[in-house]
């Protein structure tokens, strides 16, 4: 059964310096809270793991706490480019930041396989594109009944998985609706999962649209009010758009993105906004 | 906003686009440009086009304009909606798409995409780009791409510094020989013109210019010899309803 | 946009003799209604695919439509042995009958491969068990990035799926709840798909727990009531088990059979009980 | 039904059989003899035993004994209900699940099952059994396997005529030399008494005895040359709130 924790303790007993750490959401239910809260903690030379790295890993790379990414698509969603990450890129600051890069298609089925127990996954991707001279795992197979030869792609198997979901139950049955994601496969893939939620309840009343991930499947579960801000939590808020735009100067500048960090995040304000 | 018949480049573009998606086709569609061309289709001349986003809405009817791939308003208003790992397994890799609806950050004569980096070497990038997100499968799967980008000598080159998603490789054949199962960009809309592969070469050829644009002007925004169809045409200007259409869907 | 049919019309134009023919549902929502409907249009000739083979499978082995089976577990669920199937297997009556002999997960898999576009799937399956000796579409592959062994079995496309589901509204958008077993995938694994119906309704209220398959990627739906029975329709009717308990007596005999079948198939008495 | 402390070997057999589910523990429920066991055991001792079906059911709750694997009552009472090919690729194969608990038409003596067919040839079998369903692969990827069987010289072989699930192969490490994840099966329970592998060989031998149930009578219903374990140990007769619940079960 999953452990109901607060997010300082969810973060300190599951994410440690070195790992490989995949804070999943597509665009709803970012677990924007989690992350700041590893910049509070400090964790170091962390793999980072997201199809969709956004804000809050631009975050998490201008802090010093990634080592590297793997991803599919980096940027600020209908705004444009993350500052922090392609300073890393461009100019290793504050730090190197290697990359391994994929498609979404490829990403969402490394997390498939892991989350099947498979070593690897076979898709129809990459072909003819300039990905496989870059990116070491990217791989051809050949089906072994036409003849045909299909793109492989390894196992996703975080050591720690993070998500966002509305809601959780004191058996830490955790309940998401509206868009889900990869969210399932991420948690299921890792060897350890902390869930942030909008609320804990009683009973988690059926909701069209809904998903349960049975308690017995998760690690930590923590109640984070708001915990998915700037992004939005279907049912609860609306994400803040006017957030994501303000980023962009806040993100462009090292000496803005700093003075924010340490106002925002480090002074403990989780959540704060980016203004 | 005005009445009067007047409108911007972005405008044409975005109308030019929406006209090419006709009725009953499933639209797989990307952020932006692509967004706002598709929405406006299916609120003027295309009320059945299927939009299918990578986030896992299936058949989404936004009632404004989706602030992003996952906005909230697609889901509650998605015939389905499934994961991510699904959109793409089961509904984009088998070819039931019919238009993939990509933009680009550099597009070259072959209408091949970048939108990995800038630059000749991947490791010290002049400019990192968000990378490749849904666009190669989309580019691969669907049974033709629509490319619609604002055209300059930045984004309209010889040849792109690389291939995140192919379009016709570099010659007729390219896209067979890689097993890919779609026909590739057969359009591109820019806020110039709108261009398609010649048959033979598959290099793309200027076929429509926008009203007040001169084919001078295209070429001065292309980065390579630019040929121009022996039919050029003449993109009928914006209608009033198109534009209002339009403005309404951009500031609901 | 899925076409609105009658039954008769659905399988007259979407079911051929000699195609590869799909009935799904998973103990729940089976599709016995146009099952029968084949019997009638007197098919012949058909590879029938199905993970479990039950009562309406021994059918139509009974009355001669089909020329394989492709299956994991054959059986009267929760009664004992389908004793048409034996016969056929056992003295080929009424014809011989090819099997292609799978495991849930392999043939679960093989659909998932068959709805991917994917020409094959791989599972940790099979190892050490007899299926493989017998059965020519289970090979191995090995993973490129860790040289592991694993069982690839070749995708699913039949001709022509047929499922049943609660509703459908009148763009052919099929609305499906409760268990929803392979239904998703053998669907859209398919080339020709053909949906019975408890009902046509105008709107398709969410359900907690449903599911929409998009009348686009449908071909034709029917309005069959009761189209399930005597296998339930979760929210429309309960699961008939003294059919399933009487079917033991008549299928063990080819003359009880033979009588059933003219009595209360051919007849046309579609929703008739198994007495 | 009795009231009194009366009660058939199946009984016995099926709370043997619940009584080694122990709280909290995972268990993948095949239907008959195992689920009616599970249930019981839910319904008794393990209140927060999770019953997995692999009809889709996760955490399965039902107030009476289910009709089928895919009786609706999974659904209703369940934690999450997934599909087919999720139940066996996310929740089964990964080793997720602690217990798989399955019947068997024919066991041998190391513990392999046959429900495929009775008879040497595939092809012209004496009798034609159900076949594999979602057994090989729980077999397989369960932390430990229990099996709920009538014994008799049928079921209880030397030699199964088909190996469609595997147990412990002909020997010890064949298990791993397969690359099957879990332990296998640990435990046989049958209507005469208890059954678990030799650690060194693998090979079934008798480790309990039903009440009223004496050694030679277990050799008879054994097809093989059966060896019994020095501390054979008498199965506890069923108390009365057990089969109490077990019959509520049955009738409800």
């Amino acid at each position: 059964m999953a452990e109901l924790v607060s997010l300082a303790e969810g973060v300190a007993r599951l994410v440690r310096d070195g790992d490989t750490v995949a804070l999943e959401g597509f665009t709803h239910l970012i677990p924007v809270a989690a992350g700041h809260e590893i910049i509070r903690q400090g964790r170091r030379e962390l793999t980072l793991v997201r199809m969709t790295p956004d804000i809050v890993y631009d975050q998490l790379i201008g802090a010093g706490c990634a080592r590297k990414l793997v991803f599919s698509w980096g940027g600020n969603p209908g705004v444009g480019s993350l500052h922090r990450f392609r300073d890393a890129v461009q100019h290793a600051w504050p730090a190197p930041l290697e990359i391994e890069e994929h498609s979404h298609a490829g990403m969402a089925n490394r997390y498939v396989a892991g989350a099947s127990g498979l070593p690897f996954a076979v898709l129809r991707g990459y072909s003819g594109t300039d990905l496989p001279a870059q990116t070491a795992t990217i791989k051809q197979i050949t089906c072994p009944f036409t003849g045909e030869r299909l793109a492989a792609v390894p196992a996703l198997n975080p050591d720690v998985s993070i998500i966002h979901a509305q809601r959780a139950d004191r058996d830490g049955n955790v309940q998401l609706w509206g868009l889900t994601g990869v969210q399932k496969e991420a948690v299921l893939a890792a060897r350890r999962s902390l869930i942030t939620v909008e609320e804990i309840v009683d009973d988690l009343t059926p909701v069209p649209g809904g998903m349960v991930l049975p308690g017995w499947a998760l690690t930590c579960v923590a109640e984070v009010p708001r915990g998915a801000y700037p992004s939005y939590a279907q049912g609860y808020y609306e994400r803040d758009n006017g957030y994501y735009q303000d980023w962009d100067a806040i993100g462009r500048d090292r000496d803005a993105f700093t003075r924010w960090v340490n106002d925002h995040v480090l002074a403990g304000t989780t959540a704060g906004g980016a203004r | 906003m005005s009445e009067r018949n007047e409108y911007s480049s972005d405008e044409m573009m975005s109308i030019a686009a929406a006209r090419a998606l006709t009725g009953g086709r499933r639209c797989f569609v990307g952020i932006g440009l692509p967004s706002t061309a598709a929405n406006l289709a299916r609120r003027t001349h295309a009320p059945d086009l299927v939009l299918v986003y990578e986030s896992g809405a299936l058949g989404a009817k936004p009632g404004r304009l989706p602030a992003s791939i996952g906005d909230g308003i697609l889901a509650e208003t998605a015939d389905a909606v499934v994961s991510v790992p699904e959109v793409f397994n089961y509904w984009l890799q088998p070819g039931r798409i019919d238009v993939g609806f990509l933009g680009a950050a550099q597009l070259d004569r072959f209408g091949n995409i970048n939108t990995t980096v800038i630059g000749a070497d991947y490791h010290e990038p002049k400019v990192r780009l968000p990378g490749a997100g849904g666009a190669p499968e989309i580019a691969a799967s669907c049974g033709e791409v629509f490319v619609v980008v604002r055209q300059s000598r930045r984004s309209f080159v010889e040849q792109v510094d690389f291939v995140t998603s192919v379009g016709h490789g570099r010659a007729a054949g390219d896209r067979e020989r890689l097993g890919l199962r779609g026909a590739g960009p057969t359009l591109v809309i820019t806020d110039l013109g709108v261009f398609r592969p010649d048959p033979e070469t598959r290099e793309l050829v200027l076929t429509e210019l926008h009203p007040g644009v001169e084919v001078e002007q295209v070429r001065e925004a292309t980065g390579w010899d630019l040929g121009v169809a022996p039919d050029l045409a003449r993109t009928p200007a914006p209608t009033k309803d198109e534009l209002r259409a339009l403005r309404a869907l951009k500031e609901a």
